[in-house]
């Protein structure tokens, strides 16, 4: 045995061969080359062993000839050692190296998002229909907790420090330019402004080309610094600083040489096809007080105009961080659950390290009220917010606003194989590769969003008026307006909320 | 079943109130007449009244009306005041036994000022101070509720159709400038007397007609800043939102009412560019304060009465004028009841506050 | 009048409407019976290079040359612009084939006739072009650009 | 203002239509010997062809007259133009003034004087709708045919008859088929066809005699056939503009504009010369493209415009029995060829532009060829190695493609 064993797929492509019309679409668009062509059998053929399940050519097929489905292959049936445990095994044992994935936590941890349920107002109160009355979902993010001071007229004077506003209270999360294309990148700066909401350049700096979304971007301060430098601060509306990130908490980021073309190390000022590591820490942040260093010194160099975020992932005491990023001169704190996606990550890391963003949100949310300062900062929820009813139920567990990744490569076309890592998306999303790129068609894909949100936002309303609530700031922290469903009472008191029934 | 506080209990209402913006004072009995026309808007599960300058005797004393379940709740609560106030004053309120009301607790008032030492090393000011005592009471005495806390004003309420009440306190014995009213609807209460309203909290009393559902927002945000929301009513929240803005941030009336029901941002923004930076500020400011599901309140203070409904206008509220005297209810008939003959009579947009004051402004 | 453009930067060679387009003109309601087992002879034509691909089909000239060499009187300009061919009329001889500059007409698959893109006018689709809407990239698309 | 136009053909339909592109007015009056309105005229082979037939044969809609107010007069034949008083006077008598007049006369075929022509009875021109009723009538299946002349008409015809008929025989002077068109691979490619289909050429050799059935050649041949087609070319009717005192050369001579030597008289179609530019002489191009582009541009001028006709290119388009030819141009310089045995191609470049081509059975996308030779795009433009293996817009540059793409060009 030379080391490599044979690992039958995990999926296989079902052609419908009486509904083949042996177009070719198939082939031509798999990055993989799964299909090919026989010209002698005039027949299509595929190689499992090559598909990662990301359906390009299932949604591509004119005659929708193929499917694909599970493998029934499998091991003796073993509850403890199940096939992909020991195709782990198998892999590791091959290549001596560390499993890597994409995308969020796959595994059968309970989604709290599905275990609550929402209020209606039923005759003592009525509902509101959106489409008669307003139904405002703007928000304002930020400190909220300066004095009042008034001027010689003893008119209130603006002393609040920078706000970012939103129509919605949805932002798209950091992605870098390098672990998604231009495309993808320019999809979603082009429907944040639409929208009037941010999306974030995540650790990869910014493409010049995008610096016209300014006001619409969020840029980000991660360990690597990558494309760091004083025009991307001042084009930005506000600054995050990336301490952790749901999908892999403690560890930084990789992104392989292969990845970093031109405009990639353009962007983030590092030499061309060298990998880019971000280290797990930042290395002048080894304690609370070296991060409120660094929010001030974002703060110096923007001239207090800029609001600052800081992003952390949920981890078991994220409650008591939380707290401390509050008093740091933080404007906005950022928390990443652990089903929040990636481009890669060390499987074991994202399947196992950090919580649900359900109890961490409910927990930071509680703990920064019972500490009277709940005002000092805007709480961002993110890590896996699938739907507007994902939305509403975490506004009313006590965010401000939430950050939606998957959601938004969903709409862009992602199918979720979880293969970024291998930077052949058929997608055109993560990918450099300029004939994978040109898939992504931002003029399709902005819209996209746009349309995305916007349907979130129609349910969002839809819930709110359903509740007799017309502003979205009476949502949040709303939490009487939610039920638990078949959870303990533990997880209820974690989540602040009753059971249903109660 | 579960008392106010225990659960959060929601109920339809009416509301009325009337000040002589000359500071000539009136007996209660025009409040009892005027709510009694709106009956059915009640459930015979509480009524109460607030009526401000009917202590003049007394006026630079706090006025404490207390409900005691029992003796040692009463000797519970003395043993307090007498540790944190000078109580110049301490009797029974005297009640008139009337069939429709039962069950009645003790019911006790007490004219009270903080002791000075006990102020100073507190270092907080003395309305502060004050409202802090109360809300101890409140919380730890068991079987003891202050209902009702202001100076040279004072709160009745009790189980029953709000206008047995207004008879069982004897009202036609009291004499202010302003008084509001509340008939009250809950859903499944069994009857609380401390669950009726108004509620007042110092000398700030809210009496409201509706069902907000903004509730668990505003209550989480509010409670941060030292307030408990025992009672889980909305009124109670709204009592202590009010507090909070205009005696501790110390906004206007109209502010505060600009966080409380805002304009709409699509009505923010087209107004001037002088009244879009106030309210927009207001809004992001007080975000968690805005109010929103059907309510109509009646906010009483020293010195006037504000008039202010949802942004919707999902609950009635109409207001008139007939000399100096100035008209808030629920209905038009309970103002036409005991006063038919108006100089003017309007129902203010939702979300408008309307703000009748003594000539010589407020206290 | 609206016509059909192609946005090279946006093709990815995936020949889709290729297909679509054959489908279209078939006169068969179903795609698999209209083309399974067949020579497709579509009116728009991708063309592939490296890297580098897009569409071609009728551009409707505004003053079309295969119009005025056609020897049947076959091909018109419409009054809404478009260039139609009239196949009744049609005798196959392809002098339009020797001058479209585009290369965008081609001779029909029973090689009697010639045949060119209608915008779906004169089939299944009721004149909503099925290259356009089929089109997975937005390189195809149906505007009025004067 | 009085528009008259004798001829009623190609040129003289895209003379109406471009003179009512400008003038929607002026009277048009269209004079014309035949009594058909105007047809496709090369149609008259794929008439007897079966692939078109007389109700669609028509070149416009039936309404094209009435709609574009033209009075036609049918059956009546120009016998002079009396230029200085601006009158056409006809064979009837009628005297037809005119302030513009165009002419579009066309041709004629050429009939040779041999010995006893007039005494074969089944003897056929094939020129006119006319004609091919005629020889529509006499055709059998008992019948053999000799065709003279394996020019493009003789061969026309023999597609459109061979099927309809025992054998068809044709002879030609010339060494090869279609030598106009054509060089002798590609001819010989065409004649293979042919010859696979049942035809026969008798080639370099000529009927020197005649009897009723049978013709007898230069080289002492004899062919005997029931049925006679004479189609050994074409003699532009240039006459009346001769007569007239308009200057004619082998054809009548304009300027680009279409104008005559004659103030005010016009010619356009297979009568009058232009300038060819692929190979840089005037030269009668008797093509219908040519024809329509010259009438149109006559029309548009007569009206007041400011036409010019300036990229004429000869161009064929033929085909026999589903086989397609495609030339174009000149066929001078360096020759990239294909001579396959199912398709033949040859291109010629010189100077750096494309001069000319000849396709056969491989004419998909020629037109991206002829508009290289008809615009003289020069080939350092374009990708010459992509072209010589098939046309393609790939060629081009980004930019050309996507100015054409986006109809800017």
């Amino acid at each position: 045995m030379n080391g490599t064993l044979f690992i039958y797929p995990d999926y296989e492509v079902v052609r419908d061969y009486d509904k083949c019309i042996a177009c070719r679409v198939c082939e031509r668009q798999c990055a993989n080359e799964v299909h090919s062509y026989d010209p002698d059998l005039k027949k299509m053929f595929a190689d499992n062993t090559k598909c990662v399940n990301c359906h390009r050519c299932v949604c591509l097929c004119p005659t929708h000839a193929l499917k694909i489905v599970k493998s029934d292959n499998t091991y003796k049936i073993n509850a403890n050692w199940d096939n992909q445990t020991i195709n782990e095994v198998y892999r590791q044992a091959g290549t001596g190296g560390v499993l890597l994935s994409s995308m969020g936590n796959p595994k059968p941890y309970p989604v709290y998002w599905d275990k609550m349920l929402v209020n209606a107002s039923q005759v003592t109160n009525p509902s509101i229909d959106p489409l008669r009355e307003p139904m405002e979902t703007a928000v304002y993010l930020g400190k909220k907790n300066a004095g009042i001071e008034r001027d010689e007229n003893g008119r209130l004077k603006d002393t609040l420090p920078p706000q970012l506003k939103l129509s919605v209270p949805v932002m798209f999360s950091a992605m870098s330019y390098g672990s998604i294309s231009y495309n993808a990148h320019e999809s979603l700066a082009r429907a944040a402004e639409e929208l009037g909401i941010y999306y974030n350049t995540g650790e990869g700096g910014l493409h010049k080309d995008f610096y016209k979304y300014g006001k619409n971007t969020i840029v980000q301060v991660a360990s690597g610094r990558f494309g760091v430098f004083k025009d991307y601060l001042e084009t930005a509306a506000a600054i995050e600083i990336k301490m952790g990130q749901g999908a892999k908490p403690g560890i930084g980021g990789h992104l392989p040489g292969s990845k970093i073309t031109d405009a990639v190390s353009t962007t983030r000022m590092i030499p061309k096809g060298v990998d880019a590591i971000s280290p797990a820490p930042h290395h002048d942040i080894y304690s609370i007080e070296d991060l409120r260093q660094l929010v001030y010194s974002l703060k110096e160099a923007t001239d207090y105009k800029k609001p600052v975020i800081v992003k952390i992932a949920a981890v078991h005491n994220c409650a008591a961080i939380a707290s401390g990023i509050a008093r740091s001169g933080a404007d906005i704190i950022a928390v990443d659950g652990f089903r929040g996606g990636t481009g890669a990550a060390p499987t074991r890391i994202r399947d196992n390290v950090g919580i649900p963003i359900e109890l961490a949100l409910a927990s930071i949310d509680t703990r920064l009220r019972e500490e009277g300062i709940r005002d000092n900062v805007s709480i961002v929820a993110a890590g896996s917010i699938r739907s507007s009813t994902d939305l509403l139920k975490a506004i009313a567990l006590g965010a401000d606003a939430c950050y939606i990744g998957t959601a938004a490569l969903l709409s862009l076309g992602c199918h979720l194989c979880r293969s970024c890592h291998q930077g052949k998306c058929n997608w055109g999303i993560a990918t450099q590769r300029p004939e994978l790129v040109k898939r992504l068609n931002p003029e399709i894909g902005y819209r996209r969003l746009v349309r995305l949100v916007t349907a979130w936002k129609h349910e969002l309303q839809e819930m709110m008026g359903g509740m007799g609530i017309n502003s979205v700031e009476a949502l949040r922290g709303n939490r009487l307006m939610l039920r638990g469903i078949g959870l303990t009472d533990r997880e209820l008191s974690v989540l602040g909320i009753r059971h249903a029934g109660e | 079943m579960l008392l106010e506080g225990q659960e959060r209990i929601p109920s339809g209402c009416a509301v009325t109130g009337v000040i002589d913006r000359s500071g000539k004072g009136m007996t209660g009995e025009d409040m009892i007449r005027s709510i009694a026309v709106m009956h059915d808007r009640s459930n015979g599960l509480g009524g109460g009244f607030a009526g401000y300058g009917i202590y003049p005797d007394y006026s630079d004393f706090y006025a404490f009306h207390l409900f005691f379940d029992d003796g040692a709740a009463k000797t519970a609560t003395e043993e307090f005041l007498g540790r944190h106030f000078e109580i110049a004053y301490a009797s029974e309120i005297q009640t008139r036994k009337i069939p429709e009301i039962t069950d009645e607790p003790l019911i006790w008032r007490y004219f009270v000022s903080p002791l000075s030492r006990k102020l100073e090393s507190s270092h907080l000011d003395e309305r502060e101070y004050t409202a802090r005592c109360v809300n101890k009471i409140n919380t730890y005495i068991k079987g003891a509720y202050v209902f009702s806390s202001g100076k040279n004003m004072g709160i009745f309420k009790a189980v029953g159709f709000p206008e047995d009440v207004g008879r069982f306190y004897k009202l036609e014995e009291y004499s202010g400038y302003s008084w509001t009213c509340h008939g009250r609807y809950p859903t499944n209460t069994p009857g609380w007397w401390g669950g009726a309203h108004p509620f007042g909290f110092l000398e700030y009393s809210v009496v409201h007609n509706g069902e907000i559902s903004s509730y668990d927002a505003n209550r989480r945000y509010i409670e941060m800043f030292g307030y408990k929301c025992n009672l889980q009513t909305d009124t109670e929240v709204i009592a202590y939102i009010f507090d909070y803005l205009l005696r501790r941030k110390k906004l206007t009336l109209t502010e505060a009412a600009h966080v409380v029901a805002p304009s709409f941002w699509s009505t923010i923004a087209r107004k001037s560019k002088e009244d879009q930076e106030q309210e927009t500020l207001l809004r992001k400011m007080f975000s968690s304060l805005l109010i929103t599901g059907p309510f109509s309140i009646i906010v009483g203070y020293p010195g006037g009465l504000m008039a202010l409904g949802d942004r919707l206008k999902l609950r009635s509220t109409v207001v008139a004028e007939k000399g100096d005297k100035a008209y808030i209810a629920s209905e038009e008939s309970a103002i036409r009841v005991i006063e038919p003959d108006l100089d003017k009579v309007w129902a203010p947009a939702g979300g408008e506050p309307v703000i009748f004051e003594l000539y010589g402004g407020r206290k | 009048m609206k016509r059909i453009y192609v946005k090279e930067k946006w093709c990815l060679g995936c020949h889709l409407c290729e297909y679509e387009c054959a489908y279209a003109n078939s006169g068969i309601a179903d795609m698999v019976k209209a083309l399974k087992g067949k020579n497709i002879c579509p009116r728009i034509k991708v063309e592939d290079g490296d890297g580098v691909h897009f569409a071609v089909n009728c551009r409707h000239c505004t003053d079309p040359i295969c119009v005025k060499s056609c020897i049947a009187g076959a091909l018109s300009r419409e009054g809404d612009g478009m260039v139609s061919l009239d196949r009744d009329k049609c005798v196959g001889c392809y002098t339009c084939v020797m001058v479209c500059p585009y290369g965008a007409i081609m001779p029909a698959e029973d090689g009697k006739a010639a045949q060119k893109c209608m915008l779906c006018t004169d089939n299944q689709m009721n004149g909503e072009p099925n290259c356009v809407k089929h089109c997975p990239n937005g390189a195809i698309v149906f505007e009025d650009r004067g | 203002m009085k528009y008259v136009i004798i001829g009623n053909s190609t040129a003289a339909t895209y003379a109406i239509e471009g003179i009512r592109s400008r003038d929607a007015k002026g009277k048009i009056t269209v004079i014309s010997d035949e009594r058909h309105a105007a047809y496709g005229r090369p149609l008259i082979s794929y008439y007897l062809y079966g692939r078109t037939d007389l109700a669609h044969i028509a070149y416009r809609s039936p309404e094209f007259y009435e709609k574009n107010g033209v009075e036609v007069l049918l059956g009546e034949r120009a016998e002079k133009i009396d230029a200085e008083n601006k009158k056409v006077l006809l064979a009837s008598g009628k005297k037809v003034p005119y302030d513009r007049l165009l002419v579009a006369t066309g041709s004629r075929p050429f009939v040779p004087p041999v010995e006893g022509l007039d005494s074969v009875k089944e003897f056929f021109n094939f020129m006119t709708l006319d004609d091919a009723l005629a020889l529509e009538k006499a055709l059998s299946p008992e019948k053999d045919v000799l065709i003279v002349g394996a020019g493009l008409i003789g061969l026309k015809c023999m597609e459109g008859i061979a099927d309809r008929v025992k054998s068809v025989t044709v002879i030609d002077l010339a060494d090869r088929i279609l030598p106009s068109i054509l060089d002798e691979g590609g001819a010989a490619f065409v004649q293979r066809k042919l010859e696979e289909r049942g035809i026969r050429f008798i080639l370099g050799d000529s009927a020197a005699k005649f009897e009723e059935n049978a013709a007898y050649t230069k080289s002492g041949k004899k062919i005997p056939f029931d049925l006679l087609v004479i189609a050994v070319g074409v003699r532009p009717n240039t006459e009346l503009v001769k007569e007239a005192g308009g200057e004619v050369a082998r054809g009548i001579v304009t300027d680009d504009g279409q104008r005559t030597s004659l103030k005010d008289v016009y010619a356009a179609g297979d009568n009058c010369e232009s300038f060819d530019i692929a190979s840089g002489t005037r030269r009668i191009l008797a093509l219908l493209p040519n024809a329509a582009l010259q009438g149109e541009c006559a029309g548009v001028n007569m009206a007041g415009g400011d036409a010019h006709f300036t990229n004429a290119v000869p161009m064929n388009a033929i085909g026999f029995f589903g086989s397609h030819i495609a030339t174009a141009g000149v066929y001078e310089g360096e020759c990239y060829e294909e001579a396959a045995h199912d398709h033949y191609k040859k291109l010629f470049f010189r100077d750096n532009v494309l001069k000319g081509y000849i396709l056969i059975d491989c004419i998909e996308r020629a037109g991206i060829y002829t508009s290289l030779v008809r615009n003289r795009t020069p080939l350092s433009d374009v990708d010459v190695g992509l072209l010589e293996k098939s046309p393609a817009l790939m060629a081009f540059s980004e930019a050309a493609r996507r100015d054409k793409l986006a109809r800017r060009q």
